[in-house]
């Protein structure tokens, strides 16, 4: 069967982890930050994978690190989504702007 | 010799006593203690004198005796101070003469600083002073000399300003002890001169004349000048410092801000003299080797003898007076100096006629140390009755203290230069000297004698003669104390000038016989005579106008004349508007300002750096991340293409 | 199976024991033996570093995922130490405010310590990113300790997101590596390395994470705001035990593995040092608030500490352990400080101090010390362990770099004076009234205080940790690679005459061969 | 123990001490102790000292010892004196003597106090005894600290800027040291840190070049060389009195005698090649600090200038390099370090009578004081260098050293030099004048009181230095001399 080339997947991871780092930058909320940044994380997984795949098939280290990351990353949205609970339980929303007591 | 040592131990004795534990003695056990050690120091000085001048020289000429020398400090292998003593004739006749007068002051002061404060320090300064003064005078090598020079400075220092609660006493003080000072820093400069190039500080050395000692220094020139030359004119503007040579004389004026005794002392009689002996001392290296600064030396000497002896014409207090004098004799000294030539030794053992201006010179500076003293202290005397410095407080004192009276009159005539009193063979001898050099000189020396004997007789007349001032106390003679040195150092004026002087002081050693030439010595005592005359018309009656005419004849110049042409003003000027405004404080400001500014600024700098970086702490989260990002892609640029 | 690879990790496994022991225990206990959970924890924790200061070799273990070092082991006990000091300061604030959380508090702390074990000796780049990771989700949790505060929830906002972000970047960074040498061990990716761009853009962006958690300038951003939002202890645990941690990964994975590509890597630290030394500083001249001015003063510090990298020797390796333990010693008696005065007054302002030594003598003393010691003067630890970090920079050559740092530490030693300056000679009418600190921090107080005065002179100290890392060194055969070699050679530094001699000067000196050859 | 040890464990255990102490009585007399214990050292050191030389010792460093410390860098506690470092101990041993009885009255916090002056004084001793560079670095380090508090907590006027600038420049000074250490230690290749070891193995030029004005300008700063001298007026202004005499009597010395024994010693070719640039500048604060001395209001002030000019002399005749200039370098150390803290322990009490230090408000003192009145006048003509006293020695040899300098820029230099003796003239008889003599200008001063035991002592102790170095040079020089040959003989190997 006719295989993608390894370059179609790179420029999506690509596209997703720059996409992410923007919207890492510019969202407004926190919430939104979040997701910008799990899009990161998960454009690097898809680096992984691609690379196991297509550069290095004779092992799985690519494959499994991808499993590691998916789930420490889960973990990190788990908190950050804690903490973003507690942060609206103090000041009644999730707004970047809100979040500027500590400066200097 | 070594006995000798004792001469300095013992004044050096009484000025620790004294300086130390003299608050524990009552002021007259004081006076008495130092008068004793300097009677004794006195007597020792005799004898030395005696045994020195005893014992036959070589031939005829008088040995240089070393009797002791240490090593003190260590320079280089060829340079060390030594601390020693150094008899030969010069030396001699000096400690003779510094220990009569000292002694003669200290037991003067037992009766004119009576009930002073401070009398145990006032003998202790004495002390000090007698100490240094002779170690100048005995020192084997320059650098002891520079030592004792020093020293001699600051305890004039300490007896000008002995009244150091007076302003003017204490401003007197640092001004001598500065201008001094400043003249011995081109002193010391011409030690480091002449050291560096001869490689000795020794006189014995230097005086050999020995032309390979000055080898290294041949065709070395510095600003045109030979460096030989620059070294010996440096070192003199040392010897002018002290011997108040124009135009460094300014301070000895002032200096009479300081007990009489004192001036009698320092500033008549030894130290003021110091720097005629220091030319004396290295004469044969002037002579051999720097001539044309020896006869600078005259010419210097000279119109400082004119300039002083024309001031003085018209100063009002009588010590000023006397302090114009002074300066003006030891510029007849000096340039007795400067024209004398180095003698030679002849078959029969006497030495030849060049060496007339130095002998001459050595002569005056004996004879002049003896009658100055008398002056200042017949004027101290004065002083103590009127209560004043001023001519006009004064007049026909002649009746109520006729023994004060009977000495200046000696002493006045043996300045002026009158027979049989010793001035008249000395300033003989220096008239002669010139006339030798250059006639035009000797012409302008025998006219300053006139003034000298002009001057001299104004000041005796307005004192002893004229109309008497009021007093509202009763006007006595001196205590016996102050009267028996008078009498003692006018008697002693009237025979000096019968010692055969040229047989023990001469350019060589050797011997030398004096013998008057008629047509100078006529030519001076008629005119010295002819000016005590004008003198006596003029001030005698004191009634006379001729002087305010005379004043007026001579309008600006009396004037300037009066204000010792306006050389104070000079220093003042350049002392504080120059140094003062224009070189310390600007620096003392550069310092606060730019210096510190400049550290102060490097502070501020860094203390307003953080402003600058605020930027990276907006608080805002993304904004943060965005930095990561940047200085992230700025660490990839770095390493990529590095 | 072949369990030996377990025996090995006995610094790990008594960890893990002693988290869980606690978190049973916390669940468990009747109420009035919690009240001794504590003391009971402390003790436990002493017995564990204990069991961590047995010596052990350098091995590898499950194929070279694990390797440990006594360099490594080293680490691990300062870190250990480190964390036992602030629990000891922690406990007062404990009981105080978070009763029913203690339990959460240490086992929380001690989860990112295990994961900082990890980072350190981590053989494995999975194994290093799950270590970096279990040490900063955590701690997170622990930014944000306070829920009633405000600032601490702001500051666990920061600290995850920047966090994750800086994760993402350095697990972008990873996939490059991976992508571009097919491996992901240390000891394989060496041979693969051949300095790519590809390959440096990876090895650059994966250090994001170091750097980030060493907070240095241009990541530094979110340091000051979370030191001063989290609670004090939290923060002095942040200063210095996940530093170290990042400070001995950093090092072991740049000559480790980028060894080969120092000559990409050095120009990198170079600016990086420089850009957190002196911009910190300035930051810290300005600041008001005591926790803040800490937190620009261990960016500083951390700065210092990469000298030790670039040096890339073992007196590098050194100098970072040792510099280490001394800044524990002082940054946490600063930090512990801190918090009970804070405690006492309730801000965290550095006015607050003026006039301290009228009153609290001890405490002011202390602060002192430890100030004296982070600002490098003797004969406090602090001035020891720069001379050493700064001179083994200056062996491999580096004047102008080393000059900068040394100038900066005039800057740092004016604003550490500020704070002796407020304690003993502002004036303060109404300084804070005397106090007594509880027993345990004065324990930790009294550790410290030594800790400061007797770490540099006694030179005990800094020989073991050199012959620790010396050994270490040569155990993994780490010389120093060829590429830094002729890059040094390459680069016209005045004198790279003195580097052969520098190098001759420790052979006679270091049991460690050459570094040149 | 090592014979030298003494001199740190004794303000080690003095520390202990005030540590215990409880009372201001107490402080007192353990530092009292102390100081004396300190000073009996130094002066049985001085005989042992030149018994061995006696006995035909002929080793540069006496009473050496030396013990690993951290091996991993060759540092090793090694100590060892020649004639220059045992002069300098009497020295400090003196001025510590005297200082401590100066600040006999110090409030507040005596404990306090006292306890900082012995860790300045350990420092101070440990400088001068250690031979390894690095311990030598670090006792100066810990000399340098104590002057912060020293002067911030018990001086006056504006304190804290003088504390801080004085505090952030000397540092300065020793960070620059730091790099030049470390440069010399690797730059020799030598095993070890000890001078005598490096002195053996030659830096190369391209080193010594980068390296030698570090380490000149990082002693210089302390040796108030132009233009770093700024701390030294405001430090010592509003430092208390005896922090100024420690201060200016021995730590500014610390400076000298780094310069020669480190920078000049280790890299004599540098030193030779860069000599005139340093040269002028030491020049130029001779004069300098003399004029700006000149027109200063306040004492102090006054005598802090002063004290830079003659601390420019010490630096300017080392860089002469001759024997007779370096011996007159360290001489005017000596002569300087007694002076100035005479100097400053009477500024001292006179401003503890009066209340002020402007010399304008001051006058006709002698009348009310007379012993201080005549202590500050032999004071004053020691430092204007009167033959007798320490001053003329060593102003001579320096003089005298320079201008025996075979290149005629040095002797050009040297004059400008010796203009120094009028100014400082100038403006001692000024002060003198002003405050001393003339009438009582303020009426309240009138019922002033004279010196008490604890002031004299330390006075009349000085003085006795003073004149006692300027009556009988000999023996100093002879030690000095021994001290300088392989210094002087490497320099000059250098030259050629």
């Amino acid at each position: 069967m006719e295989l993608i080339p390894m370059e179609y997947y790179l420029v999506v991871s690509s596209i997703m982890f720059f996409a992410g780092i923007y919207g890492f930058i510019t969202r407004k909320n926190l919430i939104a930050v979040l997701i910008s940044v799990e899009l990161v994380l998960t454009s690097t997984d898809i680096n992984f994978a691609v690379f196991n795949r297509f550069l290095f098939p004779g092992h799985l280290e690519g494959m499994f690190f991808t499993l590691f990351s998916i789930g420490i990353s889960a973990a990190e949205t788990a908190v950050a989504i804690a903490i973003i609970i507690n942060i609206y339980r103090n000041i009644k929303n999730v707004e970047v702007r809100n979040l500027k007591k500590l400066k200097d | 010799m070594e006995y000798t040592l004792f001469i300095l131990i013992l004044p050096l004795i009484g000025f620790l006593s004294l300086g130390l534990l003299g608050t524990r003695l009552k002021g007259k056990t004081a006076g008495y203690v130092g008068t004793a050690l300097l009677a004794a120091t006195a007597i020792l000085a005799y004898i030395t004198a005696w045994q020195y001048f005893s014992t036959p020289g070589v031939d005829g000429i008088r040995p240089t005796l070393i009797p002791l020398n240490w090593e003190w400090m260590r320079f280089t292998e060829h340079l060390h101070i030594d601390l020693g003593i150094l008899l030969d004739p010069i030396s001699v006749m000096m400690l003779v003469v510094i220990s009569t007068v000292s002694l003669m002051v200290h037991i003067y002061s037992l009766g004119y600083m009576e009930g002073e404060k401070g009398f145990q320090r006032y003998y202790a300064f004495l002390g000090l002073f007698t100490f240094s003064m002779c170690g100048l005078v005995v020192a084997t090598n320059i650098f002891q000399m520079y030592i004792f020079w020093e020293l001699v400075g600051v305890s004039s220092y300490l007896l000008i300003g002995f009244y150091y609660t007076k302003p003017e006493a204490v401003a007197a003080s640092k001004k001598a002890f500065i201008v001094t000072r400043f003249a011995d820093m081109f002193f010391l400069i011409g030690i480091l001169l002449l050291s560096y190039f001869t490689k000795t500080f020794d006189f014995g050395l230097l005086c050999s004349g020995e032309e390979n000692l000055f080898a290294s220094a041949a065709g070395k020139t510095f600003m045109g000048g030979a460096v030989l030359s620059w070294a010996m004119a440096l070192i003199f503007i040392g010897a002018a410092g002290k011997s108040a040579m124009f135009p460094l004389h300014i301070w000895l004026p002032d200096a009479m801000e300081g007990p009489t005794p004192v001036s009698a002392l320092i500033h008549a009689a030894t130290m003021v003299v110091a720097g005629v002996y220091l030319v004396a001392r290295l004469f044969p290296v002037y002579y051999f080797f720097t001539p044309e600064v020896l006869h600078g030396i005259a010419y210097v000497a000279a119109f400082t003898a004119l300039y002083a002896a024309i001031v003085a014409c018209v100063q009002t207090d009588i010590k000023r007076v006397l302090a114009f004098s002074t300066i003006s004799q030891i510029g007849f000294m000096l340039v007795a100096l400067g024209v004398s030539g180095m003698g030679t030794v002849e078959a029969n053992g006497l030495e030849s006629h060049e060496g007339l201006g130095y002998m001459a010179s050595m002569f005056h500076l004996f004879t002049h140390a003896m009658f100055k003293a008398l002056l200042f202290m017949g004027a101290g005397a004065i002083i103590h009755t009127v209560h004043s410095n001023e001519m006009s407080r004064m007049g026909g004192l002649r009746k109520q203290m006729p023994i004060t009276h009977i000495t200046f009159l000696v002493a006045c005539l043996a300045i002026a230069g009158i027979p049989p009193f010793s001035g008249f063979f000395s300033k003989d001898e220096i008239l002669t000297a010139t006339f030798m050099f250059k006639p035009w000189l000797g012409v302008t020396m025998t006219f300053i004698a006139a003034l000298t004997a002009f001057y001299m007789f104004r000041l005796y007349y307005n004192i002893f003669w004229g109309k008497p001032a009021q007093h509202d106390h009763p006007l006595h003679e001196a205590p016996s104390s102050m009267t028996s040195p008078l009498v003692f150092l006018a008697l002693v004026t009237v025979v000096a000038g019968f010692i055969p002087f040229g047989k023990f002081v001469s350019s060589t050693g050797a011997a030398y016989i004096i013998h008057l030439d008629w047509k100078v010595a006529l030519t001076s005592v008629i005119i010295a005579l002819v000016s005590i005359f004008i003198a006596w018309k003029l001030y005698c009656k004191g009634s006379s106008k001729v002087p305010d005419k005379v004043a007026g004849f001579f309008g600006p110049l009396y004037t300037a004349a009066k204000h010792r042409f306006y050389i104070d003003e000079v220093y003042q000027f350049i002392t504080h508007k120059i140094i003062f405004r224009c070189i310390s404080q600007p620096l003392a400001w550069f310092d606060r300002h730019v210096i510190d500014g400049i550290l102060n600024g490097i502070a501020w700098i860094t203390c307003r750096g953080s402003l600058a970086f605020r930027w990276m702490q907006t608080g805002q989260l993304q904004s943060y991340a965005l930095l990561l990002l940047c200085g992230c892609l700025l660490l990839l640029c770095i390493g990529l293409f590095r | 199976m072949d369990f030996s690879g377990f025996l090995m990790m006995r610094d790990e496994i008594s960890l893990v024991a002693l988290i869980l022991i606690l978190l049973l225990y916390d669940l468990f206990a009747p109420a009035k033996a919690r009240k001794v959970f504590q003391p009971l924890a402390c003790l436990l924790f002493v017995v564990q570093i204990v069991i961590t200061l047995l010596p052990v070799s350098s091995l590898e273990a499950f194929g070279g995922m694990y390797q440990t070092t006594p360099a490594a082991s080293l680490a691990k006990t300062l870190m250990s130490a480190g964390t036992l000091l602030v629990f000891l300061f922690s406990k007062k604030w404990i009981e105080e405010k978070h009763e029913i959380a203690q339990g959460e508090f240490y086992f929380l702390t001690l989860c990112t310590l295990l994961g900082m074990y990890f980072m350190v000796s981590a053989g494995h780049f999975l194994m290093f990113f799950i270590g970096i990771e279990l040490a900063s989700i955590p701690l997170s949790c622990l930014v944000s300790f306070s829920k009633k505060d405000g600032l601490s929830a702001e500051a666990g906002a920061k600290f995850i997101l920047n966090a994750a972000f800086a994760s993402g970047i350095s697990l972008f960074g990873i996939s490059l590596l991976y992508g571009g040498t097919g491996t992901l061990y240390f000891s394989d990716m060496p041979v693969a390395l051949q300095g790519t761009p590809l390959q440096i853009a990876g090895m650059i962006l994966f250090a994001t994470g170091l750097f980030f958690k060493m907070s240095l300038i241009p990541y530094h951003s979110w340091t000051a705001d979370v030191y001063q939002g989290a609670p004090t202890q939290v923060s002095a645990y942040l200063s210095v035990v996940s530093k170290t941690a990042a400070a001995v990964a950093l090092f072991t994975i740049f000559i480790k593995v980028f060894g080969g590509m120092a000559a990409s890597w050095r120009p990198v630290l170079y600016i990086i040092i420089i850009l957190s030394i002196t911009i910190a500083n300035l930051f810290a001249i300005k600041q008001k608030n005591i926790k803040r001015f800490l937190a620009y003063s261990s960016i500083s510090q951390a700065g210092y500490i990469v000298l030790g990298v670039v040096a890339a020797s073992p007196q590098g390796l050194t100098g970072i352990l040792y510099y280490m333990m001394v800044y524990m010693f002082a940054n946490l008696a600063a930090f512990g400080v801190a918090s009970l005065v804070e405690r006492q007054c309730g801000n965290a302002e550095i006015a607050s101090y003026n006039g301290l030594y009228k009153t609290n003598p001890w405490l002011s003393v202390l602060m002192m010390f430890a100030m004296f010691s982070l600002a490098g003067i003797p004969p406090f630890a602090g001035f020891f362990s720069k001379f050493f970090i700064f001179a083994s920079a200056v062996q491999q050559g580096y004047y102008i770099l080393v000059l900068i740092a040394l100038l900066n530490t005039i800057i740092s030693l004016f604003y550490y004076l500020l704070i002796v300056k407020a304690m003993f000679i502002n004036p303060n009418e109404s300084p804070l009234p005397r106090f007594r600190s509880d027993s345990y921090s004065r324990i930790a107080m009294v550790l410290c205080f030594f800790g400061i005065v007797l770490s540099g002179i006694v030179s005990f100290f800094y020989n073991k940790t050199n012959d620790m890392a010396t050994e270490s060194m040569e155990m993994c055969g780490l010389s120093r690679p060829k590429a830094v070699e002729e890059t040094l050679d390459a680069n016209p530094v005045p004198g790279q005459t003195l580097n052969t001699q520098g190098s001759t000067a420790m052979n006679a000196t270091a049991s460690w061969p050459s570094v040149l050859e | 123990m090592n014979l030298l040890s003494i001199f740190v464990v004794i303000p080690v255990l003095m520390l202990a001490g005030l540590f215990l102490s409880r009372t201001r009585q107490q402080a007192r007399v353990i530092s009292a102790t102390g100081a004396s214990l300190l000073l009996v050292a130094a002066v049985v050191l001085g005989v042992l000292f030149a018994a061995e030389r006696h006995a035909g010792n002929t080793a540069e460093m006496l009473f050496t010892a030396s013990a690993q410390w951290f091996p991993a860098w060759n540092i090793g506690y090694s100590v060892g004196v020649d004639g220059i470092s045992v002069l300098m101990i009497l020295l400090s041993a003196i001025i510590v003597f005297t200082g401590i009885f100066t600040s006999w009255n110090i409030d507040p916090l005596p404990k306090e106090y006292f306890m900082w002056f012995c860790l300045l004084s350990t420092g101070v001793f440990g400088f001068f005894i250690s031979l390894d560079l690095f311990t030598m670095f670090m006792f100066y380090e810990v000399a340098l600290i104590p002057m912060y508090l020293l002067i911030g907590v018990w001086g006056s006027g504006k304190k804290e800027y003088a504390a801080m600038k004085l505090t952030l420049m000397l540092m300065a000074g020793s960070a620059l040291l730091m790099l030049g250490i470390l440069g010399i230690y690797f730059g020799s290749g030598a095993t070890s840190m000890n001078i005598m070891e490096i002195a053996q193995s030659s830096i190369p030029m391209a080193l010594q070049k980068f390296f030698f004005p570090l380490t000149f300008i990082g002693f210089g700063v302390l040796g108030a060389l132009f233009p770093f001298h700024t701390w030294s007026p405001d430090g010592h202004a509003s430092a208390p009195t005896a922090v100024s005499m420690l201060h200016a009597g021995v730590l500014m010395k610390l400076g000298g005698y780094g310069c020669f024994r480190v920078a000049m010693f280790l890299m004599p070719e540098a030193a030779n090649e860069l000599a005139w640039i340093f040269l002028i500048l030491t020049g130029i604060s001779v004069v300098y600090g003399a004029f700006s001395a000149c027109v200063q209001k306040d004492l102090k002030y006054i005598n802090a200038y002063s004290s830079v000019s003659h601390c420019g002399l010490v630096l300017f005749a080392l860089l002469m390099m001759n024997t007779t200039a370096m011996t007159g370098a360290i001489m005017q150390m000596l002569s300087h370090g007694l002076m100035t803290a005479l100097f400053f322990a009477l500024i001292g009490m006179i401003y503890g009578r009066t209340h002020t230090r402007d010399i304008r408000e001051m006058g006709g003192l002698m009348k009310i004081m007379p012993f201080l009145g005549v202590a500050y006048v032999i004071a004053g003509l020691a430092s204007l260098g009167l033959p007798g006293l320490s001053g003329f020695v060593a102003e001579m040899n320096v003089f005298v050293g320079s201008f025996q300098h075979s290149d005629t820029f040095h002797r050009v230099l040297t004059l400008i030099a010796v203009t120094s003796i009028v100014i400082t003239a100038v403006y001692i008889l000024r002060v003198i004048g002003k405050i001393l003599y003339g009438p009582v200008q303020n009426q309240a001063h009138l019922k002033l009181t004279d010196a008490v035991w604890f002031e004299r002592l330390p006075v009349v102790v000085l003085i006795i230095a003073i004149a006692s170095i300027g009556l009988y040079p000999g023996w100093i020089a002879e030690w000095i001399h021994q001290a300088l040959a392989p210094i002087v003989e490497s320099l000059t190997v250098a030259a050629l």
